[in-house]
């Protein structure tokens, strides 16, 4: 059953240093408010999982959280590159990560066999493409036809984390609009973490809606435009002047550490003195 | 350049958008990722093709949006959708099985094949460019019956050789630049078309390989009045 | 696209003699009057597909129309046997049928398989079962973790068909209440067909709507009632006495034939020499 | 018989209903079928549990039907549902991972290690009784935390060996009959409890095989005022 706590104490409660985490959305309700919580708490050493790093990866990657990414997209959708994350994988700064990267087909699937509570799923996909030597899949043989398919292993984040727009006393949580992977992503993994724009007396199920039943979520915290620049439809808007302004302030480690900083998100992931 | 009987002055990228669009005549549905294959798209909604339906791999199938988004999971794509799926529902039930019809691709790499690179320029280990990655691209080419490839024409896009191979091109039927249009004939990419006012020689001049060329190389038809208005209408919405 | 005809007409243009039929609805939708058409349209030799085959299947095999079931569960939901499917199985009445049997699991991941168009899912389920031994899977080794796990076919029904509320002018389909199956059925068949309660000038997302857009139907027909006695969640009952009826009905050869001769239900499946 | 100093009578299946009922105090969701399972679970949420998530293989997750349904899809299951699901995802993503933490179930045959068979009486090429099948049991069994029986107490239905074994036994942890309540001891059902006004020797008159009998067998304490009251309000709506 879903504790209502704030959200300082369900990352507290949730996120260890050197875990997984994903911090799903996909375009859509993506959890800065919680990402950031998770910087100001200074957890480092980070797996990151999800399908499509965004500003909100990057920036994470650029202050040293992670010590590995797990992605299908790294990019910044509509305007070009993830800077931060070019950087690390580049030159390394401010620290190496190790990469494993997939397709959205693969991601997804990943996800569904680690809410399946299933060791892999069965795709058609990465063969005939250099992505299959590079990456954790494996082939496997249908056994009545013969066919030869692709198995992708499961994804069991130690933490999941999603945004939705609502929630009611128990921890019974509602989102709408584009549901990407974040039924799936909380299923799969050990420990996870609502956030949500306001509490409610009571869920109406909604057009579109998709109902999280409290009973397998660890924590709801109330979080307001907690996915800003993102985005919870019909709640608040993308802002996507910030989208491309976050081109030129992540182009420059200068100008990306000092943004960092002002908000308090900077010196949380411990490496000051690597970085600098 | 004259089109309908009006003079109209038009850039490169604008006719390789309309260009685009006229690809989705008569499709029934197509899936697009952002920027120019959106435009084209929402274009050929406009003028050629009002029931196409527009597939978006943030699960919103049917979307119709007024303005072209900045991604593909602005709030407008999913008020507008006959349905909205989650992503793994997209990928198994819709794109895998082929119930989209074409799709529009880009990349940043294309071979004589028409395989895409949108991962690394240089090594895979020690990339001197790291790109965003394959997305949702492989499966969406050995998924959707037709792949319409998308892409600047010049020789660092068209390389004889692709530094990473994300994406499959025996799917792809045609890769329109801003030069011409691009046909696989007996498995290699082939210029059947220029556009106007380009030459041959400047399209082979911009691919990175010796650019085959087809025995008849038509000329594309210039932008309509009613195409480019509606093209510059739709952008500047 | 989906064109809209009437239920004779879809009926004759998707279901032949011999086809495999899928005429699917779990408990709720489920799909009489285009089950009823396909026995007046004299249909035979049919394999009939079905996670929960009831009533309608219990009468279509009662007048021998199935030389095939392929199901999970055969009975009368809350009443008892299906006398009809037994008097098949057990006395080969009117006809022996062969039977394959699955879980529900497996089913619905065989329709998932189907949907998906691949050739098979995987599972964790039917090891240490006598049901292995008696229907049609393989075991499966995960190439990452060596677990035994079980892969079931995928099921592509030559003909799909499923009762829906609202379908609008251009075929596009909305169902809600329970969804069961019906989405995988008629995205794995080669013809689909979707009966509606009505037609509507525009389809009105709803809670729990499942959309099924026109372009993945082949035809949609007006059959208002047409899951009677079973149900359409907001528009009709489920008529529990009809089911409990039935029981008394079924049991007994003539009045079962009667009953389907009153309806015109008996002569069309071509068996009447035979089962009299 | 004596509850809470009134004298009651009852019925063994009533009984049998409301011990049912009491395995699910302290439980947090509960996978039920129709008939007496829906109805003990019913009783559960009105007498012992308010809060216990009702979850039936329909796809109706949190249901809260105010009678007791026919059918496990009836309209009042997914009008009060929290979510409503499909069929595969309640097996994938709900049954088969473990969410849901108890199950109810029935059979036709039960054998010393709590297999259950629902699938043929008989052959099963040529049966002399043609059972419903497995249904969703034998995920059920598996995926579920704790498996709970309900049967009547006959030597049709506890069967030294099954004619088919449609779901595995392991996750049993109680069944429980109209003359009282089995457990697995070292693999084995043993009688635990008999219910007041049963003998341990019509327990074993009534089991097909030599049932062993725990070293000290409880009597199941008789329905309360509260509990008979409920279920008979329950079963009269």
């Amino acid at each position: 059953m879903a504790e209502l706590v704030t959200l300082r104490e369900a990352i507290a409660q949730t996120v260890h240093d050197g875990d997984s985490v994903a911090l799903e959305g996909f375009t859509h309700l993506i959890p800065f408010a919680a990402g950031h919580e998770l910087l100001r708490q200074g957890r480092r050493e980070l797996e990151l999982i999800r399908m499509t790093p965004d500003l909100l990866y990057d920036q994470m990657i650029g202050v040293g959280s992670a010590r590995r990414l797990v992605f299908s997209y790294g990019g910044n959708p509509g305007v070009g590159s993830l800077h931060r994350f070019r950087d690390a994988v580049e030159n390394g700064w401010p620290r190496a990560i190790e990469v494993e990267e997939h397709s959205h087909a693969g991601m997804a699937n990943r996800y569904v066999a680690g809410a399946s509570k299933l060791p892999f799923m069965v795709m058609r996909g990465y063969t005939g493409t250099d992505l299959a030597a590079h990456t954790n899949v494996r082939p496997i043989a249908c056994p009545f036809t013969g066919e030869e398919l692709t198995a992708v292993p499961a994804l069991r984040p130690d933490v999941s984390i999603v945004h939705a727009q609502e929630a009611d006393h128990e921890g019974n949580v509602q989102l709408w609009g584009i549901p990407g992977v974040q039924k799936e992503a909380v299923l799969a993994a050990s420990r996870s973490v609502v956030t949500v724009e306001r509490i409610v007396e009571r869920i109406v199920p909604r057009a579109g809606g998709v109902v999280i039943p409290g009973w397998v979520i660890d924590f709801v915290a109330e979080a307001p435009g907690g996915s800003q620049p993102s985005y919870a439809l019909g709640i608040t808007q993308r802002d996507n002047d910030f989208y491309r302004e976050w081109d030129a302030i992540s182009r420059d480690r200068d100008r990306f550490r000092a943004w960092m900083e002002e908000r308090g998100l900077w010196s949380g992931a411990g490496l000051t003195e690597v970085a600098s | 350049m004259t089109a309908n009987g009006e003079t109209a002055e038009y850039s490169g990228g604008e006719l390789q958008t309309i260009v685009a669009a006229r690809t989705l005549i008569g499709k029934r549905s197509c899936f697009i990722g952002v920027g120019r294959p959106s435009t084209a798209a929402l274009l050929a909604r406009m003028v050629h093709n009002p029931k196409l339906v527009l597939v978006y791999e943030s699960g919103t199938i049917g979307a119709k949006p007024y303005r072209v988004p900045l991604s593909i999971g602005d709030g407008e794509l999913a008020e507008t959708a006959d349905l909205v799926v989650s992503v793994p529902e997209m990928f198994n039930y819709w794109i895998g099985p082929g119930q989209v019809q074409v799709a529009f691709l880009g990349a940043a790499q294309v071979d004589p094949q028409a395989n895409l690179n949108s991962t690394v320029i240089g090594d895979y280990r020690h990339p001197k460019t790291r790109l965003p990655g394959a997305g949702g691209a492989p499966e969406i080419a050995t998924g959707c019956e037709e792949v319409v490839v998308i892409a600047p024409h010049s020789t660092r896009t068209f390389v004889p050789r692709l530094d990473f191979k994300t994406t499959r091109g025996e799917r792809t039927t045609t890769v329109i630049t801003d030069l011409g249009v691009l046909t696989p004939i007996e498995g290699e990419l082939t210029l059947t078309a220029i556009h106007p006012g380009v030459t041959v020689e400047q399209a082979r001049e911009h691919t990175g390989w010796d650019l085959r060329v087809a025995d008849n190389v038509q000329v594309s038809a210039a932008p309509t009045a009613e195409e480019l208005t509606a093209l510059r209408e739709l952008v500047s919405r």
